[in-house]
C-alpha cells in the first residue's frame, strides 16, 4: 500500500563500484508529489544514489523500489523512459548542434520534433539553436540538459546540482521544472550543497552520510 | 519489438553518421591511412608486380578488416559516460540501438572498403575478373564486422580496461570474415563461382546479428 | 566444504596424476612409427591436450549458457575457469606442436592455416581471460563475459576443418595430419593419453572452481563488514582562519 | 606607471575564436590587491575573457597587458607560472591517483613534492590521495585544482565559477585562497552567477554583456 | 635552456609512461593488434614460406609504421583541452615539453618492436643474419616516429582540425624512417654491412629533433 504511490521505496540498500563500497542501509522513500533535497559532503555518495535510483547502478544488496518497479528484477529497464536526469557532466553530442541534440532525444522518446523546438524556446537558446554542443558555454549546455527534460516530461526527476552554471536568470528553470514534475503528480529528488536556494522548492531534507541517509 | 524499434534504430544510426560528418574522422583519416597502409606494403617488401598481384586481394582486406576494425570500435570509443547515462534514461530499445549502430558502421565500412578496393586495383594491377563478386562480398564484410564491432563495444563499454579491449575482441573473431572475403576472391579467380565461401559469410553475418539481438538486453543489464 | 568432497578432491588429483604417469610410460613403450622416428611420440601429447582444449571451450560455452538461463554464478565460474584451463592446453598443444613441427618439418611455424587458426583462437580466449580480468563485479563480469564464451566456440569450426577446407580450397604444400595410418597400439596409446588429460582437466577445472568460490565469498564478506565507505577519505579541509596568507 | 601595479590592463580588446567574435572593447584594469567579481548571462563570454587573461586564447584586436607583459608580444609565455586558472571542468589526468596529479604539477613547476602533500591535506583528500582522479567525486577532483593552486600560489588567480561541486565545508577554501592571493599582493578575477556568495570576497564587480565589460 | 629543463621533461615522459601504464593500451591493444596483423597477412595472401621469408622483413616496419603511429599520436589524442591549458599555465617550456613526450613514446615503441620482431622472426622464418644491428635500427626507427608523433600532434593541437589530421602528418613523413629500416637491413643481408642508410636514419632523426625543438615556441604560441 505504501508503495503504491511511493516513487521511491529503498529499504537497507547497498551500492558498491568493483569492490568499492559506496552506500550502505540506504533507507529511503520518496512520495509522489514530493521533492526531496539531499545534501552530504563532497564523495559521499549523493551522485552514486541517483544513479541508482535512475536504475543506472544495480544496487548490490537491499530493496529497491522505483517507479513501482523492483530494482533487482530485470523489469527495470522499462521505467527509465518515465526517470530524467541532469547530472554534473553534460550528456551532449559535441559534434551536433544544440537543436539536433534535442531533436535525437526526442526521436528516441518519441515525442514529437515541434516540443523540441519549444522547449529550446523555453530555455533561451532559440536563436542559439544551430550552434554546435561542443562550441555552446556551459550554462548554455545545462539549458539544453534542462530542455531535454521539460520536453521529455519525466516522472521522476532527478537532479544533481542543478544551479551550477545557471545565470540570474536561468536559475528560474530549476524551480519552473520541479514545480512542472510535481503539478503532474510525479516527485524530484535533487542533490545540491546549497541549502538555502534549495529549501523552498523542497519538501524535505535528507542528508548522506557515511554511505548513508540520515 | 516495439513499434518504436525502426524510429529509434533509425535515429541512432543518424546520430552516429551525423557525427562522423562532422568529425570527418573516417573520410580524414581512415581512408587516407588506409591508402597510405596499400602503399606502403610495395614498398617495404620490394616492388615486384608478380608477387604484388598475387598478394593484392589479401593485402585489401588485411587493411579492411585492421581498419574496420578501428572504426567499427570508434563508435563506441568516443561516447562518455554521462552519454551513455543519457540515452539508456530515453529508454531505448538495446536491440534498437545494436542495430542503428550496426547500420551506421556497416555503411562507413561500405564506403572504406569501395575506396580501397579502388586503391588496391590501382596499385597492384590485379585482375579484375570475379571482382563483381565484390558486390556482395563487401557488403557481407562490412555487416559482419560492424555487427562485430558494435558487440565488442558493448561487452567491453564501462569495464575497466574500457575500449581498449575492443580490438584484442573484435580482431581474432572476425577472422571468419577475412577468409570468406579473401577466399571468394581467390575461388572465383581461379575456378570460377564457389558459393561456399559465401555461405560461410551470410552465417556468419547471421550469427552475428542473431548474437546482438538475444544478447543487447542481457548486456545492458549490467550496466 | 564437506569432507567427502575435500576428499573426494584429492582422490581424483592422485587418480590423474597416476593416469598421465601410466599413460606416457604405456605411450614411450609402444611401437616406433618408422617414417617419424621417435619424434612421432610427441602426439601422445599434442593431440590430447588440443583435444583436451576443445573441451574445455566447449565446457566454457555450456557453462555460458547455462548462467544466461539460470542466472547462476557458479556457471559463470566454470565457465571462467575452464577457459583458463584450455588457454593453458592449448598452449602446450602448440609448443608440442611447433616442437614436433621442427623435427619433422625442420620449422617451428609454418603457414599452414591449421597453425594459424589455432593460434587465432587462443588470441579469442586470451581476450576472454582479459575481459573477466577487467571487471571486477562478479555479476556484471558474468554476463559480460558469457557472451564471449559462446561466440568463442565458433572459432573451433575453422580451427577443425580447417584441413579438409583447405585441401579442397587451397594447395596444401604441407603437412595433412588425417594422412597419418593409427596402428592399434597407438591408437590405444592415444586413448589412454586422452583418458588421462581429461582426469587432469577435470582435477584442475574442480581446484580453480573451487579456489574462484573462496575469491566471491571473500568480496561478499567484504562488502558486508562494517568497514569504511568510498566517502569516509574525504574530510573537511583544514583552514586556520588565522593564517589565510601564510 | 599606471599599469605598473596592475595586474591586468585591456584597452579594447576584441577576441575571436574562428570566425566567431566573441569579446569586444573589453577595458578592464585589476591593480595589485584587487579582487574583481565578473557576472553576465550563460555564453556571455566570461570564460573566454578568462582565457585571454590567461594568455590562453590571444586578443584579436586592442591593447591587453598582463602582470606587465604585453599578450600581444611572445613574452606572455614567460608569464604563465605566475598565472592560476580554476576552470568549469577539471583538469586532472583520470588514471592517475589525486597525489600523482599534484606531484605531477609540481614537478613542472619546480615546487617541492611535500608541498604537495600538504595541499591535499588541506583541502582534506589526505586520507584520499591514491584514489583514481577518474574515480573521485566531482567535488573531490575540484578540491584538488584549489590544492594544485594553493601549492602553486600564482599571483594572478583566476576562477570560473570556484564554488560549484563544493560542499559547504569546503567553500571556504574560495575564501581562504582569494584571502592568500591578496595577502601576496597578488589579484583575483572571479567569475561567477552567485552575487550574494561573493560580494564579501571582491572588493568591486564587472559585468559582461554585449560582448563588453560594464 | 633554463634549468628546469630537465626535471620538466622527465616529469612530462614520467606522466606519459604513468597513464600508459594504467590504461595499458600498448601492452594490451598495440602488441597483441600487431601480433594478430602479422599473423593475419601470411593467412590472407596465401600461404608460400619462400615469399613469406622474404616480405618479413618488410611487413615488420610496416607494422611497426602504422601501430607505432597510432601510439605516437594517441599521447596527443587523449589531452583534453582542460588539461592542455592546464599543463600550459603550470610554465611548462615547450622545448621540455616535446622532449619529454618523444622520450616517452619512443620507450613505448621500442618495447613494441622488440615484440613484434620476435614475433615476425618466430612466424617468418626469418633469417637472422645481420639483425645484430636491429640494436641501432630499432632505436632509430623508435626515435624518429616519436618525434614525429609529437611534432605533429603539436601541429594538429595549434589548428581547429585537431588530432583526425595527425595521422595524415606523420605518416608520409615516416616513409623515410620506413624505407631507411628496411633497407638497412635488407643490404645487411646482401652485402654485408652498409651504413649509408642508417646514416640516412640517424640524419632523420636529428632533423626532426632539431624541427622539434625549433617549431616548439612558434606552435606554442598559435595556441
Ligand atoms: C604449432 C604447430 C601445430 C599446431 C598449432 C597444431 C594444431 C592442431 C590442432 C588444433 C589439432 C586438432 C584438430 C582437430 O581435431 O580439430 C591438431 C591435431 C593433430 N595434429 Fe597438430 N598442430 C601442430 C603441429 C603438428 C605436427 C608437427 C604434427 C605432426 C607431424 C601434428 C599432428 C597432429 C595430429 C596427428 C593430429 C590429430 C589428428 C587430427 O585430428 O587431425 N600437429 N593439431
Ligand atoms: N568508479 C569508482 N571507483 C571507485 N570509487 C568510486 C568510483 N566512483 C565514485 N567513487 C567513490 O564513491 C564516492 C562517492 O562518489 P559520488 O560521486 O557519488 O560523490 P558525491 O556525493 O556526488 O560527491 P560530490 O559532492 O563531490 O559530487 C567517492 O568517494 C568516490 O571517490
Ligand atoms: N569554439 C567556439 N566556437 C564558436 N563559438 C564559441 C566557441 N567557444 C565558445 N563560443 C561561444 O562564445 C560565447 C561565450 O562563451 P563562454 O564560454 O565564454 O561563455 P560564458 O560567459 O563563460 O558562459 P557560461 O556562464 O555559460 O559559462 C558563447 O556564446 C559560445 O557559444
Ligand atoms: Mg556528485
Ligand atoms: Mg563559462
Amino acid at each position: 500500500m505504501l508503495s503504491a504511490n511511493a516513487h521511491v521505496v529503498f529499504r537497507r540498500v547497498a551500492a558498491r563500484i568493483g569492490v568499492t563500497t559506496i552506500l550502505r542501509d540506504v533507507n529511503l522513500t520518496v512520495r509522489a508529489g514530493e521533492s526531496v533535497g539531499l545534501f552530504g559532503s563532497n564523495g559521499a555518495g549523493k551522485t552514486t544514489l541517483l544513479r541508482v535510483i535512475a536504475t543506472l547502478l544495480r544496487p548490490s544488496a537491499g530493496e529497491a523500489q522505483v517507479l513501482g518497479t523492483d530494482l533487482g528484477s530485470s523489469d527495470r529497464f522499462s521505467i527509465r523512459s518515465r526517470i530524467g536526469l541532469i547530472g554534473h557532466s553534460p550528456a551532449l553530442y559535441p559534434e551536433l548542434s544544440l537543436a539536433a541534440n534535442l531533436e535525437f532525444s526526442a526521436r528516441i522518446a518519441g515525442a514529437p520534433l515541434a516540443a523540441a523546438n519549444d522547449a529550446l524556446e523555453t530555455v533561451g537558446l532559440g536563436q542559439a539553436r544551430d550552434r554546435l554542443a561542443g562550441e555552446a558555454s556551459h550554462g548554455m549546455q545545462r539549458r539544453v540538459e534542462f530542455a531535454r527534460e521539460l520536453m521529455l516530461q519525466p516522472e521522476l526527476l532527478l537532479l544533481d546540482e542543478p544551479h551550477s552554471a545557471l545565470d540570474p536568470s536561468a536559475v528560474e528553470l530549476v524551480e519552473h521544472i520541479v514545480a512542472g514534475v510535481l503539478d503532474r503528480g510525479g516527485a524530484v529528488v535533487l542533490v545540491s550543497h546549497d541549502v538555502d536556494r534549495v529549501a523552498p522548492m523542497v519538501t524535505r531534507t535528507a542528508e548522506l552520510t557515511g554511505g548513508t541517509v540520515r | 519489438m516495439s513499434n518504436r524499434f525502426w524510429p529509434q534504430a533509425f535515429a541512432i544510426a543518424r546520430r552516429d553518421l551525423d557525427r562522423e560528418r562532422r568529425s570527418g574522422e573516417v573520410a580524414w583519416v581512415t581512408i587516407p591511412f588506409g591508402a597510405v597502409a596499400l602503399l606502403l606494403v610495395p614498398l617495404a617488401v620490394g616492388i615486384n608486380q608478380d608477387v604484388l598481384s598475387r598478394i593484392g586481394t589479401g593485402m585489401l582486406f588485411v587493411v579492411v578488416m585492421l581498419f574496420g576494425v578501428l572504426t567499427a570500435v570508434r563508435q563506441t570509443n568516443i561516447e562518455t559516460p554521462a552519454q551513455r547515462d543519457a540515452i539508456a534514461l530515453l529508454g531505448v530499445d538495446p536491440v534498437a540501438e545494436f542495430a542503428g549502430r550496426s547500420m551506421a558502421t556497416a555503411l562507413l565500412l561500405l564506403a572504406f572498403q569501395v575506396v580501397m578496393g579502388a586503391v588496391t586495383v590501382a596499385l597492384y594491377g590485379l585482375d579484375l575478373a570475379g571482382w563483381e563478386w565484390m558486390v556482395v562480398v563487401m557488403p557481407l564484410t562490412a555487416i559482419g564486422l560492424a555487427e562485430l564491432g558494435t558487440l565488442s563495444g558493448s561487452i567491453a563499454a564501462s569495464t575497466n580496461a574500457g575500449p581498449a579491449l575492443v580490438p584484442l575482441l573484435v580482431t581474432p573473431l572476425a577472422i571468419p570474415l577475412l577468409l570468406g572475403s579473401t577466399q571468394t576472391v581467390e575461388s572465383i579467380t581461379r575456378d570460377g563461382v564457389n558459393l561456399s565461401w559465401l555461405v560461410l559469410m551470410a552465417i556468419v553475418v547471421l550469427v552475428l546479428a542473431i548474437v546482438g539481438v538475444v544478447t543487447a538486453r542481457p548486456l545492458q543489464e549490467t550496466r | 566444504m564437506t569432507d567427502a568432497t575435500r576428499r573426494s578432491r584429492s582422490w581424483l588429483d592422485i587418480v590423474a596424476v597416476a593416469a598421465v604417469v601410466g599413460a606416457l610410460v604405456f605411450a614411450m613403450t609402444s611401437p616406433r612409427v618408422e617414417s617419424q622416428g621417435d619424434s612421432a611420440r610427441m602426439l601422445f601429447i599434442h593431440v590430447p591436450t588440443i583435444w583436451l582444449a576443445y573441451l574445455a571451450f566447449a565446457v566454457t560455452f555450456v557453462a555460458s549458457i547455462t548462467y544466461l538461463v539460470t542466472k547462476k554464478l557458479k556457471w559463470d565460474l566454470i565457465a571462467g575457469s575452464s577457459a583458463e584451463i584450455g588457454v593453458v592446453f592449448t598452449t602446450v598443444a602448440i609448443i608440442g606442436g611447433a616442437i614436433w613441427g621442427k623435427a619433422t618439418w625442420n620449422v617451428y611455424w609454418t603457414w599452414d592455416a591449421r597453425l594459424t587458426l589455432t593460434a587465432i583462437m587462443l588470441f579469442v580466449y586470451i581476450g576472454y581471460l582479459a575481459l573477466r580480468r577487467s571487471i571486477p563485479d562478479p555479476e556484471a563480469r558474468a554476463r559480460r563475459s558469457s557472451v564471449l564464451g559462446i561466440l568463442g566456440l565458433v572459432q573451433l569450426i575453422p580451427v577443425h576443418f580447417s584441413v579438409t577446407w583447405w585441401r579442397t580450397l587451397h594447395q596444401s604444400n604441407t603437412f595433412r595430419p588425417r594422412d597419418i595410418q593409427m596402428d592399434g597400439p597407438i591408437l590405444a596409446a592415444l586413448l589412454m593419453s586422452v583418458g588421462a588429460f581429461t582426469l587432469v582437466y577435470a582435477s584442475l577445472l574442480r581446484h580453480r572452481v573451487h579456489l574462484a568460490e573462496l575469491e566471491l565469498v571473500a568480496l561478499e564478506a567484504a562488502a558486508a563488514t562494517e568497514g569504511p565507505v568510498a566517502g569516509d577519505a574525504v574530510t573537511a579541509p583544514t583552514i586556520d582562519s588565522a593564517g589565510a596568507g601564510e
